[in-house]
């Protein structure tokens, strides 16, 4: 079962990884947040898997810390950009 | 090859990527980048040897690992202090740069340094 | 199995850190750097670091990224002017020649390192008991190593304020951070409204269990900042003024409380941060409840920057 | 039982593997910004989700079950919103429809 475990994480990591593609070409800074959004996810099952694997339990706390800050960046990254909108920022928060 | 040699390895050649990046990009935002990557080349590199040093039933050497913890938050630290420094030039400038000859006006000085 | 997913692992490490130096656009390097801040993570998972793993990935992955990318983004208009100044080609290979010289000569060192390892793991082991944590590298950071992390401690205040100094003479006292203007009804929010409880317990047990398994003061002071600067960042609750007085006092409470302690081993124990027999935990429990507030505020209120909004705004 | 379970754990696991093979092939190959974040939540959702689920038996407590169903949640709210954030960009900076 372990190895079978460890062997999925290997397989969600790298194809997460090609998603990096992304990063890479971009076009738009909005890409590039994706595909990090996409690794994350990829990053906490990977960690999930692998910590299932060892049967070290702490690792689901290192998987919690992880989705907890996820989206961190993502919201900084947006957040940064309406600012520099001119006339964006008071109505930033509304579609 | 074991993790820690693997790692290790890994760690030597981030510290170089990390220290060219620290020399030949100008751009102050993308020093503070190469310095991290530099920090965490260094923080790898730790955590390779004290990998090695796993026993008494501890998967690596605690005491480095420890410290480790430490020189992670300490090195965001510099980071935010280094960022701060450099957004409070930007806000008081409206560039990043300390030099007097501005780099806006630096297009036709090609080469050199 | 596990070779191929280390070999992997290494080789996306390798390939993030060369993007995060020669991408052309900051952000976009920037985006490399905190993809390469949660592979870390997992590098210390497989090198059986979990503490760090937890610290690399609150901080690492998430502090970190905020950070970069919002100064990145803010500083765009800079890189442009920057583009012309490459340095030249015989630069460029000095520094290459340079770089690869310090790798070769760290690669030698890993590959010459002494078999067995040495190792301080039964040290740490024979003398846990001592302290009565079960987590060795609880034991490490508040009882045989306390000296570095009260100096970190104290580091960290000191660089709160190296970056409260900068704000300039008109908003000093005033709130740091930009002002923030939300709908109350928008998205982030609804998100700030509810991540905030989960992240709290979340943050506080993460901190509450360091004693016995991994976690700690750090990665919990960690979450609870970013639960704070997402409160902020909603707009739902403004930074205070840094003259507030109650914050300054916390700011300094935990390096207070850590170094009267200390000053009391040196009474009763014979040394500076020794501590007395059977008071052990106790004591570092009073440490870490103390520093925990502290922490917190220095993470959070660090990232928001100088002062930049006045008394009056 | 136990290779009930296992079996569960194998065929779960291995159709959350495959959504993130899925989302990543929308995130490389759709045509632009707002598809490719249509991709995104695929893998957010059922990839992370069946893991989870496929994990849930391997667990020896409750408290660590419960504990991985509320990393699945945590991921779907704050990629959600990250989501919808992302999309606003889009449509302020033009590149959306």
């Amino acid at each position: 079962m372990a190895e079978f475990l460890v062997g999925a994480a290997a397989f969600i990591l790298g194809m997460v990884a090609l998603g990096l593609v992304r990063v890479l070409r971009g076009p738009g800074d909005a890409d590039r947040i994706m595909a990090a959004q996409l690794f994350g996810t990829g990053g906490i099952a990977a960690v999930l898997l692998l910590g299932t694997a060892t049967g070290e339990r702490a690792t689901l706390d290192v998987a919690l810390t992880l989705a907890l800050l996820a989206a961190f960046a993502a919201f900084a990254f947006v957040k940064a950009k309406l600012a520099q909108t001119p006339g964006e920022s008071r109505t930033a928060d509304s579609p | 090859m074991t993790a820690g040699t693997l790692f290790g390895l890994c760690a030597a050649v981030l510290i170089g990527v990390g220290l060219y990046g620290l020399i030949v990009n100008p751009h102050p935002l993308r020093k503070i980048l190469a310095f991290n990557v530099v920090g965490s080349g260094v923080f790898l590199l730790f955590g390779a040897i004290a990998h090695r040093g796993a026993g008494a039933g501890m998967g690596g050497d605690p005491v480095p690992q420890a410290l480790l913890i430490t020189g992670i938050v300490v090195a965001f630290s510099a980071t935010a202090l280094a960022v701060a420094v450099l957004l409070r030039l930007f806000d008081e400038t409206g560039s990043v740069t300390l030099s007097s000859d501005p780099p806006a006006n630096a297009g036709n000085d090609s080469g050199g340094n | 199995m596990i070779e191929v997913l280390n070999f992997g692992l290494a080789a996306l490490i390798l390939g993030l850190a060369v993007w995060a130096i020669v991408a052309r656009e900051a952000p976009a390097a920037v985006v490399g750097f905190i993809v390469y801040g949660l592979l870390l993570t997992l590098v210390w998972l497989q090198l059986r670091g979990i503490d760090v793993a937890l610290t690399e990935a609150a901080i690492g992955g998430g502090l970190t990224g905020v950070l970069l990318i919002s100064a990145a983004v803010r500083l765009r208009s800079t890189e442009s002017a920057f583009r012309a100044q490459r340095p030249a080609a015989s630069t460029r290979w000095l520094a290459a020649v340079l770089a690869a010289a310090v790798t070769g000569a760290l690669a030698i060192c890993v590959l010459a390192l002494p078999e067995p390892a040495p190792t301080l793991a039964p040290e740490v082991l024979a003398n846990m008991a001592v302290t009565e944590v079960e987590n060795p590298i609880t034991a490490v950071l508040l009882a045989f190593r306390a000296m570095d992390t009260l100096l970190e401690a104290i580091v960290l205040v000191f660089a709160l304020i190296g970056v409260w100094s900068l704000a300039p003479d008109l908003a000093w006292g005033g709130r740091p951070g930009p002002l923030q203007v939300a709908d109350p009804n928008g998205m982030l929010a609804y998100v700030a409204r509810v991540l905030p409880p989960i992240g709290i317990v979340a943050g506080i047990y993460i901190f509450w269990i360091g004693a016995d398994h991994p976690g700690g003061k750090f990665q919990g002071a960690t979450i609870l900042a970013a639960m704070w600067l997402l409160v902020m960042m909603a707009g739902l609750a403004d930074a205070p003024p840094v003259s507030r007085r109650w914050l300054r006092w916390l700011l300094v409470a935990g390096p207070l409380v850590f170094i009267a302690i200390g000053v009391v081993g040196a009474v009763t124990a014979n040394a500076f941060l020794a501590y007395p027999q059977g008071f052990a935990k106790p004591l570092i429990l009073a440490i870490e409840f103390a520093l925990m507030p502290t922490l917190t505020l220095v993470l959070g209120l660090m990232l928001l920057g100088a002062p930049r909004r006045g008394k009056s705004p | 039982m136990n290779l009930l379970l296992d079996l569960w754990t194998v065929v779960a696991v291995i159709t959350g593997a495959f959504f993130f093979f899925a989302g990543t092939v929308g995130l490389l190959r759709f045509p632009d910004s707002l598809t490719r974040l249509h991709a995104l939540s695929k893998a957010d959702n059922l990839g992370l989700g069946l893991v989870v689920l496929g994990l849930l038996p391997q667990m020896d407590s409750v408290s660590a079950g419960l504990k991985l169903v509320c990393i699945w949640l945590l991921v779907l709210l704050s990629g959600a919103t990250a989501s919808q954030w992302i999309a606003r960009t889009l449509r302020h900076s033009g590149s959306g429809p």
